[in-house]
C-alpha cells in the first residue's frame, strides 16, 4: 500500500531556528512516528500570497494527502488551493478560517506566557520586566497583557518596558533592544522574537531572560529562567493519524500546555523552589482546567471593564485582541 | 518619558558594537570602490564570512581561527566576483546583486547543521584599572578586540591611502585606470587585490555578527547589514575616517529609537523604525548637494570596465 | 646641438614587427638613435608610431625583432624595466590622474621616488631650472594643458633618462611655450639625452630634429635630415604622394550672421574655465579662425553657440534673433550647427552605428522623425550620404563610430554637419590628430562652405591651419577673447602675445628664433 | 595564454549562444553540487527545467510561469530603459510597494461599492504610487546629485516600514480578528483584478507585461525618446549635445521604472496576493534588477530572462518538494546560473584569442 504523502509548506528556511524550525521538528517526530507509513515533504520559504498557492497547487497535484501551512499568511491561499482539490485535507497553523478540509491549529501561548510572568515577577529585583516585541498582532499582545497579568499578581510593582522591534529575527536589533531595555533599569527579558541574541545580552550583563521558541540554554547558561517552546509533534502526529485512520474532520484546535503544543522549558536553579512551586502550580491548574489564564476581574488599559469577577476571556475575544489591560504602559503601535 | 535615566556613556559604547559589523564591510568596500571597482555584494561575502568563521570557530573552538576564515571565506568568494568583473568584464552591478544572491544560497547551504549552536566566546578588554574607570573605561577599555582592530584598521586604511605608495597607486588605478595603465601599473591585478580586501573585511563583519553580536548561526541572519554598509561608503564620501563616523551614526540611530521606546517615548514605532534610512538619505543629499566636492571624492573610474587594448 | 654622426648608438631597432588583426602596425622596422641626438618618427595616422615608441618603453611586446640598447640586448617586460634603463615617455594622451597633486603625479611614473616632501623639493628645483615651473601641491585637474604637459616632462626629467620618447607634446602649447620646451629639448641633448620626437607639426621638426624616420603603414619608407628638407617634402615623404594644399577664392565678406556680445558663462565642469565678457562677430562668407591654447575656455565658448549651454538670451544673436535660451536643436532648427573637438563622446557616440550617429544631429534638419518615430530609411540615407561625399573609409553606415579611425570619424563628423546646409557653423579641433591629406580635405570643405555664405568659427590649437583658412583671427586666453584681427600679415609673435604669451613662465632660454613661418607652403 | 580581443560590433550569433551555453554550465555545476548533496543530479536538473514546461502537470505550470514571470518582466522593463539611460534604480521594490498601497488604498475606500470604475482608478492610483516615489530618489538627483543608487535603495527599506504600518493600521482589515493585513481584494468584484483564462490564473499583469514589453521595444528601436535614453546611456555628453535634457530623461525614466513597478505591485495585490500585508513584498523588485541584466537590457531579452527565472523558482520548488533539495541550495543554483550568463556575455562583445599574451 501507499504510504500517505504529508506536506509542509514553510515560510521561512527551517534552518530559522526559529518557527519553522520548530515546524520542521514536527515533521520529523512525525516522519519518526510512522516511519514507511508517511512520506513527507516540505518547502522552506515560501512568500505569503500567490506562491504559496502555487506551492500548495504543486503538492496537492502530486498527490499529496495531507497538507500542514504553517504561516498565518497562508489562510488565503489554502482555503483557495483546498477548494479545487476536496479529496486533500489541509491544516492551516494560527488562522481563523475552516473549510470542510480546511482545519485550524493554534497554540495558546499565552498559558506559557502566563507561568513565564509568574516567575518574572518574583525574580525581578528592580520591578522592571523588559519586553522585546515583534510585531502589534493579537497573538504578541496576548502574550504580553497575560505575562503582565501573571507578574503583577505576584509582584504589585512590576512594570513592563515593551519595545517594537518589528521583526521576528534580526539578531542585531534584539541585541540592541535588549541592551536598551538593561540601561531603562530591567532586570528580566521576556522576548517574542526568534534570536538568543537578548539573552546572550543578559547573561553577558548579568540579568535574567527566558529562552523562546527554543529552550536557549546554552546561550545563557546563568541568565536563563525557563522557556516557552512550540512543539508541534503531538499534533502532527495525531492528524496524520486521522487521515491514516480515515477519522480526520475539519476542526478548529487551539491547544496549550496541556495538549503540548505549548511547552514549558525546564526551571533554572536561580528560580527559587517556591517559586518553581507557585509556576508549576499554575501550569498544573491551566492543565487541569482549574484556571484561566485571564479571568476577571481585569480592566482594559482605560479602565474599562473587560472581565468581572470570576469571568473568563471567550476565545473570540482572545483571539483578535487589540488592548492591553489595566497597567500596562504604552501604547499599541497604530 | 524619563530622560533621566539617558546615558550617553550606554548610547556610546552599544553604538561602537553595533557599528563593528558595518564598520568592517564599509572599510573594505571603500578600499575596493577606491581602486575603481563597485562591488554590491557586500551583503553575499558578509553572510558567507558569517558561516565560515562561524563553523571554523565552532570546529576548533577558537574564535580567533574563526575569524581568519571568515577573512579568507570572504575575500574567496570577493574572487568570483573579482574573475567575472575583472577578467570577463561582466557588469559591476549585475555582479555583485548575483554575487549576493549566491553568497546568501551558498552560507545557507552550508550553516544546514549549525544552527542553534553557541559559538566559543570572544575574549573582551578586561585591563584592571583601566576597563572600571568611569565613562572612560567602558567606552575605551571594555570592548572585545574586534572593536579596538575594527578602529584600527580604519586608521590603517586611511594611513596607508594617504602616505603610502601602494596607497597611491591604488587611488590612481580607481582615478584613471587608462592612464594607470599606460604607466605600467598592473589594473587588474591591483582591483582583484582591492576586492579581496574588501571581501575578507565584509567576511570580517560578517563574522563578528555570528561570533560575537548575536552569537548564533541562522540563516540570512545579516538582514541587510551588507546594504547599509555600501550606503556608508557614499555617505563618507570616500574617506576612512568619515566611514567611522558613518556607522556609528548609523548604528546610534537604530539603537537610539530602541532606545526611545524603551524610556517609554511615545513615538510611532514604524517611524522610528525608519529613522536610520530617513537620516542617511538626508545626510546624503547634504554632503552632495555641494557638486564640486562630491565629484572630485569619488574615484573617476568606478564602476567602468577596463580593458587593456595592447 | 651636437654633432651627432659620431655619437655612439644608444638604442638600435631591428627588425621589429607588431601586428595587430587586420594591420600590421609595424613591419620590420629597423633604425639606430644615436645619444644625445634628437630623432624625428614621422608617419601620416596610423603609420605604427605610437604602437614603436610603445614597445620601447615595454608596453606593447613586439611579435618578432630585436631592440639592442648600448650594446645590450633589450626587452622590457613592462614599463618599469624600460624605466630602470633610462627610458622615459611622455604620452600622446595625458597619462595624469586629475584628483592627484602634481607631486603625487609625478612619484607614479617614477621608479623609486624618494620621501614626497623631498620629491616636492625636487620637482620645483628641475622645473625652475628647465624654465617649467610647477607648484608641486596643485592639484592636476586644476592645471591648464600646458602645464599638465610640464607634469608630464618633469616626471621624464626626473629620472635622468637615457632616451626620452615624447608623443605629439606641442599640441596644447603656445608657441612661446613651445620655444621653451624646445629649448629644453635642446638642453637634455646637449647633455646627451637622446630624445625620439613624434610629431605631425612639420615646422617643428625641421627646427629642431638632427634626424628623422618615415614610417608608412608600418614600414620604414625613409630617412633623412628634416633641415634639409621643406615641411611639404617631409609631408610629401609620409603620404607617399603629392599633397594638396586647400584653395580658396577671394570674396567679400557679408552681412552679419553670428554675433556674441558680452557674453560670460560658468563652467559646468569643476576643472573647467568660465567665459568672460566674451563679444565676436561673423559675417556670412567668413571664417574667423580662434586660436588658443586648449583648456582657455574653447569648449565652454562651443557649447554656448551650440546650445550645450544655455545663455542670457541675447548674448548670441543670429540674424538679429536672440537665441542664447534655445536648446541645440532649436537651433539647428535655425540652421545654427557645431562639430565638438571630442569626436568619441562628444560629437559622436563610440557604440552606435553612423547611421544613429547621423540621426544624432541630423534629426531636425534632416527631417529623420515623424511625430517623434525615427525614420531609419531616411537616416540610413543620411549616413551613406556624408560617408560618399566626404570620403569615410568604413566598411559600413551599420559599424560603430568607434570602429573607425580618428582621421574617418572626423571626417564623418564635420561632413555630418557641412552636409546639413548650416548659416552658422561652429567647429572645434577639426583636424586634430588627422594627417595630412585628410585634413587638407576637411579644411576644403570648410572652406567651400563659406564659399557658399556660412558664417564659420574654426576653433584650433594648430596655428598654421587657422592662418591657412581664417579670414579673422582671434585667440582665447582664460577665458577672454581677444579682438579679432585679420588673419593676413599677423606674425608668430603677434599671435603668441594674443594667445597669452608663455603664460607665466620665465623664459629661461631667451634667443628668439627666426624659423617658424606662419603657414605651410 | 588566453586573451579578449573586442568585437567591432557585438556578435549575433553569440547572444544567442552565449546563454544557452551558460545554462548548459550551470546545468553542469548545478549537477555537481546536487550530486554532493547526495540527491540525483539529473533528476534535480529535469526538475528545474524540464517539469515545469513539459512535464506531468505542465498545463497547469505553464500560466503560472507567466503569472510568476509578469511582475519581474513588468519591473524589469522599467528599469532596463533607466539603466540604458545610466540611471540607477535599484529601488523598485519599495516602488512595488507603494504602487500597492496606493492602489489598494483607493480600492478600500470605496468599499464595499460595486462600481466599475474602481479597477481602473486603482490601476492609476498604483501606477501614481510608484512613479511618487520613484520622483524622490529623481529629484534629490536632479536638485542634489545625490546618488540614487543608495536613495532609491534607502527607501525600499522605507516603504517596507510604511507597508507594515499600513497592515497594521490604517489599511487593516476591520474585521479581520485583529491580524494584520487588510481585506482581500481579490475577493471583492469591483477591486479583484480577475483570472482572465479560467484554471491559468493570468491575470491583468500578465497582459500588462507584455504590452510593455512591446511598448519599450517600440520605444527603444523606433522612438526618438528610446533613441536619447540608449544615447545618455552610451555618452551623457553626446546625448546633451543631441539636445537630449539630462534632468528630464531622469525624471521620465525614473517615472517610467517607478510607474511600471507600482502597477506590478497593484496587479499582485488584487490578483494573486489579494490583500495588503507586512510580509506582500516578496523581493520582485530585487530579482528584476537581474533579469533586466540577463535580458540585456533588451525588451525580448528581458521578457526571456524573466521567464527563465520563473523557471527556477517553480522548477526549484518542484526539486524541493520531490527530492527534499534545500530552497538554500536552489538560491544557490541561482546564483550560478546568474554568474554564468553574465560570464558568457563576454563572449557577444569580445573574441578569444589563445596566444602570445601583448604585455
Ligand atoms: N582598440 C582597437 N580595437 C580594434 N580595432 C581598432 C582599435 N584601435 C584601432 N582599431 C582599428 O584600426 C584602424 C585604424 O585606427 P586608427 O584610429 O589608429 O586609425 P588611423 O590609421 O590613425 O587613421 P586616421 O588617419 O584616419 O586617424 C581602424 O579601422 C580601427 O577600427
Ligand atoms: N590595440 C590595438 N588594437 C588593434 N589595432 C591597433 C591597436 N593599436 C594600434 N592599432 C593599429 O595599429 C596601427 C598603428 O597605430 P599607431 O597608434 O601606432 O599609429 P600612429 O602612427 O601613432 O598614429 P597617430 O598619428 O594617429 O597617432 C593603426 O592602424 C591602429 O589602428
Ligand atoms: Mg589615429
Ligand atoms: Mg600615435
Amino acid at each position: 500500500e501507499d504510504p500517505l504523502k504529508v506536506g509542509f509548506v514553510y515560510v521561512g528556511p527551517i534552518g530559522d531556528f526559529g518557527w519553522s524550525y520548530e515546524h520542521d521538528q514536527g515533521r520529523l517526530a512525525v516522519v519518526e512516528h510512522f516511519g514507511d507509513a508517511v512520506e513527507t515533504s516540505y518547502v522552506e520559504s515560501v512568500p505569503e500570497g500567490a506562491d504559496a498557492e502555487r506551492v500548495l497547487t504543486q503538492m496537492a497535484l502530486s498527490g499529496h494527502d495531507l497538507i500542514f501551512t504553517t504561516s498565518f499568511g497562508y489562510m488565503d491561499p489554502t482555503i483557495n488551493v483546498a477548494a479545487k482539490f476536496p479529496d486533500v485535507k489541509f491544516e492551516h497553523a494560527t488562522g481563523y478560517k475552516n473549510a470542510d478540509n480546511v482545519s485550524t491549529y493554534s497554540a495558546r501561548f499565552y498559558e506559557g506566557r502566563a507561568v513565564l510572568g509568574t516567575i518574572a515577577g518574583h525574580m525581578t529585583e528592580t520591578n522592571q520586566v523588559g519586553y522585546i516585541a515583534s510585531f502589534p498582532i493579537p497573538e504578541v499582545i496576548r502574550g504580553i497583557n497575560s505575562a503582565y497579568i501573571h507578574a503583577q499578581k505576584v509582584n504589585p510593582d512590576v512594570e513592563f518596558k515593551i519595545v517594537w522591534v518589528y521583526t521576528w529575527f534580526d539578531p542585531a536589533k534584539e541585541a540592541d533592544a535588549a541592551t536598551a531595555l538593561i540601561e531603562q533599569g530591567v532586570d528580566v527579558i521576556m522576548q517574542h522574537t526568534d534570536s538568543p541574541a537578548a539573552m546572550t545580552i543578559a547573561e553577558e550583563r548579568g540579568i535574567m531572560a527566558f529562552g523562546q521558541a527554543s529552550d536557549m540554554a546554552q546561550f545563557g547558561p546563568t541568565a536563563r529562567l525557563s522557556s516557552i517552546i512550540d512543539d508541534w509533534a503531538p499534533y502532527y502526529i495525531a492528524r496524520t493519524q486521522a487521515v491514516i485512520d480515515g477519522t480526520w474532520e475539519s476542526t478548529s484546535t487551539w491547544d496549550g500546555i496541556k495538549e503540548g503544543m505549548v511547552e514549558i522549558g525546564e526551571f533554572s536553579d536561580r528560580v527559587p523552589a517556591e517559586v518553581q512551586a507557585e509556576a508549576q502550580a499554575i501550569s498544573d491548574s491551566i492543565v487541569s482546567g482549574e484556571y484561566h489564564a485571564f479571568t476577571g476581574p481585569l480592566n482594559k488599559q482605560d479602565g474599562s471593564v473587560w472581565l468581572a469577577e470570576g469571568e473568563t476571556a471567550d476565545d473570540g475575544t482572545l483571539a483578535g485582541m487589540d488592548f492591553y489591560v489595566e497597567g500596562v504602559e504604552g501604547d499599541i503601535p497604530n | 518619558m524619563d530622560l533621566s535615566s539617558f546615558d550617553p556613556v550606554v548610547l556610546i559604547t552599544t553604538m561602537m558594537i553595533a557599528a563593528t559589523p558595518i564598520l568592517l564591510a564599509a572599510l573594505g568596500e571603500l578600499v575596493a570602490e577606491k581602486a575603481g571597482v563597485l562591488n554590491l555584494g557586500v551583503e553575499g561575502m558578509m553572510i558567507f564570512g558569517a558561516i565560515c568563521g562561524f563553523m571554523i570557530a565552532v570546529n576548533t573552538g577558537s574564535p580567533f581561527l574563526g575569524f581568519v576564515a571568515a577573512a579568507v571565506g570572504g575575500a574567496v568568494l570577493s574572487l568570483l566576483f573579482g574573475l567575472l568583473t575583472q577578467y570577463l568584464l561582466s557588469n559591476q552591478v549585475a555582479t555583485g546583486l548575483a554575487l549576493t544572491l549566491f553568497g546568501l544560497g551558498l552560507s545557507a547551504l552550508l550553516g544546514q547543521s549549525y544552527a542553534g549552536i553557541k559559538p566559543p566566546s570572544t575574549e573582551k578588554l578586561d585591563l584592571p584599572v583601566l576597563s572600571d574607570l568611569p565613562v572612560v573605561g567602558p567606552i575605551l577599555f571594555s570592548h572585545d578586540l574586534m572593536v579596538y582592530f575594527a578602529i584600527a584598521l580604519v586608521a590603517g586604511v586611511w594611513a596607508v591611502l594617504k602616505y603610502t605608495r601602494a596607497g597611491l597607486i591604488l587611488r590612481a588605478v580607481g582615478e584613471n585606470h587608462d592612464a594607470a595603465h599606460a604607466l605600467g601599473y598592473k589594473v587588474v591585478r591591483i582591483r582583484l587585490l582591492a576586492i579581496m580586501f574588501g571581501g575578507a573585511c565584509a567576511g570580517l563583519g560578517g563574522a563578528y555578527l555570528s561570533l560575537v553580536r548575536v552569537p548564533q548561526w541562522t540563516e540570512g541572519m545579516t538582514a541587510g547589514a551588507g546594504w547599509i554598509a555600501l550606503a556608508i561608503v557614499v555617505f563618507a564620501s570616500w574617506k576612512p575616517w568619515r566611514v567611522l563616523l558613518g556607522a556609528w551614526l548609523f548604528g546610534g540611530v537604530t539603537f537610539l529609537q530602541l532606545y526611545l521606546q524603551a524610556a517609554g517615548v511615545s513615538i510611532p514605532v514604524e517611524y522610528l523604525s525608519m529613522s536610520p534610512y530617513v537620516i542617511t538619505i538626508v545626510v546624503l543629499v547634504i554632503m552632495s548637494a555641494d557638486k564640486n566636492k562630491a565629484a572630485m571624492n569619488a574615484p573617476a573610474s568606478l564602476g567602468k570596465q577596463f580593458h587593456a587594448t595592447h | 646641438m651636437s654633432d651627432t654622426g659620431e655619437a655612439p648608438v644608444l638604442l638600435h631597432l631591428d627588425g621589429l614587427t607588431k601586428a595587430y588583426p587586420g594591420v600590421v602596425a609595424n613591419d620590420s622596422v629597423s633604425f639606430d638613435i644615436r645619444e644625445g641626438e634628437v630623432h624625428a618618427l614621422l608617419g601620416e595616422n596610423g603609420a605604427g608610431k605610437s604602437t614603436l615608441v610603445k614597445m620601447i618603453y615595454g608596453l606593447v611586446k613586439p611579435d618578432s625583432g630585436t631592440m639592442t640598447l648600448r650594446g645590450q640586448r633589450f626587452e622590457p617586460s613592462e614599463p618599469r624595466a624600460a624605466r630602470a634603463d633610462g627610458i622615459a615617455m611622455v604620452f600622446q594622451h595625458f597619462s595624469l590622474f586629475d584628483a592627484l597633486n602634481v607631486a603625487e603625479n609625478i612619484a607614479l611614473g617614477m621608479e623609486k621616488p624618494p620621501k614626497m616632501g623631498d620629491l616636492a623639493a625636487k620637482i620645483k628645483e628641475v622645473s625652475e631650472e628647465y624654465g617649467l615651473p610647477l607648484d608641486p601641491h596643485a592639484t592636476v585637474g586644476n592645471l591648464s594643458a600646458g602645464e599638465r604637459q610640464r607634469v608630464e616632462i618633469i616626471r621624464c626629467l626626473l629620472q635622468d633618462p637615457k632616451l626620452l620618447i615624447m608623443d605629439e607634446p606641442t599640441s596644447v602649447l603656445t608657441p612661446q611655450e613651445v620655444e621653451i620646451l624646445f629649448e629644453t629639448l635642446r638642453q637634455l641633448s646637449r647633455e646627451g639625452t637622446a630624445i625620439l620626437y613624434i610629431s605631425h607639426k612639420l615646422e617643428e621638426i625641421r627646427s629642431l630634429c638632427d634626424e628623422a624616420t618615415v614610417l608608412r603603414l608600418g614600414k620604414v619608407v625613409g630617412s633623412c635630415t628634416p633641415r634639409e628638407k621643406s615641411a611639404r617634402e617631409l609631408a610629401e615623404m609620409m603620404v607617399g604622394e603629392v599633397l594638396h594644399v586647400p584653395e580658396r577664392a577671394a570674396k567679400d565678406a557679408g552681412e552679419v550672421v553670428l554675433s556674441v556680445s558680452d557674453l560670460s558663462v560658468d563652467s559646468p565642469n569643476p576643472f573647467g574655465t568660465s567665459l568672460k565678457n566674451v563679444s565676436l562677430e561673423v559675417r556670412a562668407g567668413e571664417i574667423l579662425g580662434i586660436g588658443g591654447v586648449a583648456g582657455n575656455g574653447q569648449d565652454e565658448l562651443l557649447a554656448a553657440i551650440s546650445g550645450e549651454a544655455k545663455t542670457d538670451q541675447g548674448a548670441v544673436t543670429v540674424h538679429g534673433k536672440a537665441v542664447g535660451n534655445l536648446s541645440p536643436n532649436e537651433r539647428r532648427k535655425l540652421a545654427i550647427l557645431a562639430a565638438p573637438e571630442e569626436r568619441l563622446g562628444h560629437a559622436a557616440a563610440p557604440d552606435m552605428s553612423l547611421i544613429e550617429n547621423a540621426l544624432l544631429t541630423g534629426a531636425v534638419r534632416k527631417d529623420l522623425t515623424k511625430s517623434g518615430f525615427v525614420n531609419w530609411g531616411a537616416s540610413r540615407e543620411f549616413a551613406r550620404e556624408i560617408i560618399k561625399k566626404f570620403d569615410v573609409r568604413t566598411p559600413g553606415s551599420t559599424n560603430a563610430a568607434r570602429s573607425l579611425s580618428g582621421g574617418n570619424l572626423q571626417k564623418f563628423v564635420v561632413g555630418r554637419e557641412v552636409l546639413q546646409d548650416p548659416d552658422v557653423l561652429v567647429v572645434n579641433q577639426p583636424t586634430w590628430g588627422v594627417d595630412a591629406s585628410a585634413a587638407a580635405s576637411i579644411r576644403q570643405s570648410l572652406l567651400d562652405l563659406a564659399e557658399r555664405g556660412a558664417a564659420i568659427i574654426v576653433i584650433s590649437q594648430d596655428l598654421d591651419e587657422l592662418m591657412e583658412i581664417s579670414d579673422r583671427f582671434a585667440a582665447l586666453n582664460e577665458g577672454s577673447l581677444s579682438d579679432a584681427r585679420p588673419a593676413v600679415g599677423l606674425t608668430v609673435d603677434e599671435i603668441g602675445l594674443m594667445m597669452g604669451g608663455a603664460h607665466g613662465m620665465e623664459v629661461a632660454h631667451s634667443h628668439p628664433d627666426e624659423h617658424h613661418e606662419g603657414a605651410t607652403s | 595564454m588566453i586573451r579578449l580581443e573586442k568585437r567591432a560590433t557585438p556578435s549575433k550569433q553569440w547572444s544567442l549562444a552565449a546563454p544557452l551555453l551558460a545554462v548548459l554550465l550551470t546545468m553542469i555545476a548545478g549537477g555537481f553540487m546536487f550530486a554532493a548533496l547526495g540527491k540525483d543530479p539529473v533528476e534535480a536538473i529535469r526538475l528545474i527545467f524540464w517539469d515545469p514546461i513539459l512535464g506531468e502537470f505542465a498545463d497547469y505550470f505553464r500560466p503560472q510561469l507567466l503569472v510568476k514571470a509578469g511582475p519581474l518582466i513588468l519591473i524589469a522593463i522599467g528599469l532596463s530603459l533607466g539603466f540604458r539611460a545610466g540611471i540607477w534604480n535599484i529601488g523598485a521594490e519599495g516602488q512595488y510597494i507603494m504602487g500597492a498601497i496606493f492602489g489598494a488604498a483607493v480600492g478600500l475606500a470605496f468599499y464595499p461599492a460595486e462600481l466599475w470604475i474602481i479597477f481602473p482608478l486603482m490601476v492609476i492610483a498604483g501606477a501614481v504610487g510608484g512613479t511618487l516615489w520613484a520622483m524622490i530618489p529623481a529629484i534629490l538627483k536632479t536638485k542634489f546629485n545625490t546618488n540614487e543608487i543608495l536613495t532609491s535603495l534607502m527607501l525600499v527599506y522605507i516603504a517596507q516600514e510604511i507597508l507594515k504600518s499600513m497592515a497594521n493600521g490604517l489599511l487593516k482589515n476591520p474585521e479581520g480578528h485583529g491580524f494584520p493585513g487588510s481585506r482581500n481584494l481579490a475577493h471583492y468584484s469591483a477591486s479583484s483584478n480577475p483570472e482572465l483564462i479560467a484554471g491559468t490564473g493570468m491575470h491583468w499583469g500578465v497582459v500588462a507585461a507584455f504590452i510593455a514589453v512591446i511598448a519599450a521595444y517600440i520605444l527603444l528601436s523606433r522612438h526618438i525618446l528610446g533613441f536619447q535614453i540608449r544615447l545618455t546611456g552610451e555618452s551623457p555628453r553626446a546625448a546633451r549635445f543631441a539636445s537630449v535634457r539630462p534632468n528630464l530623461l531622469i525624471v521620465i525614466c525614473m517615472g517610467l521604472s517607478g510607474g511600471l513597478a507600482g502597477l506590478a505591485g497593484l496587479f499582485e495585490v488584487t490578483g494573486p496576493a489579494g490583500q495588503i500585508t507586512d510580509k506582500f513584498n516578496v523581493g520582485y523588485g530585487f530579482t528584476a534588477i537581474i533579469v533586466a541584466f540577463l535580458g540585456r537590457l533588451n525588451p525580448i531579452g528581458i521578457l526571456l530572462a524573466g521567464l527563465l527565472m520563473a523557471l527556477t523558482y517553480i522548477g526549484g520548488e518542484m526539486a524541493q518538494l520531490q527530492l527534499s533539495i534545500p530552497a538554500a541550495a536552489i538560491q544557490a543554483f541561482q546564483g550560478m546560473l546568474l554568474f554564468f550568463l553574465l560570464a558568457m556575455d563576454v563572449l557577444t562583445n569580445f573574441r578569444i584569442r589563445f596566444g602570445r599574451e601583448a604585455a
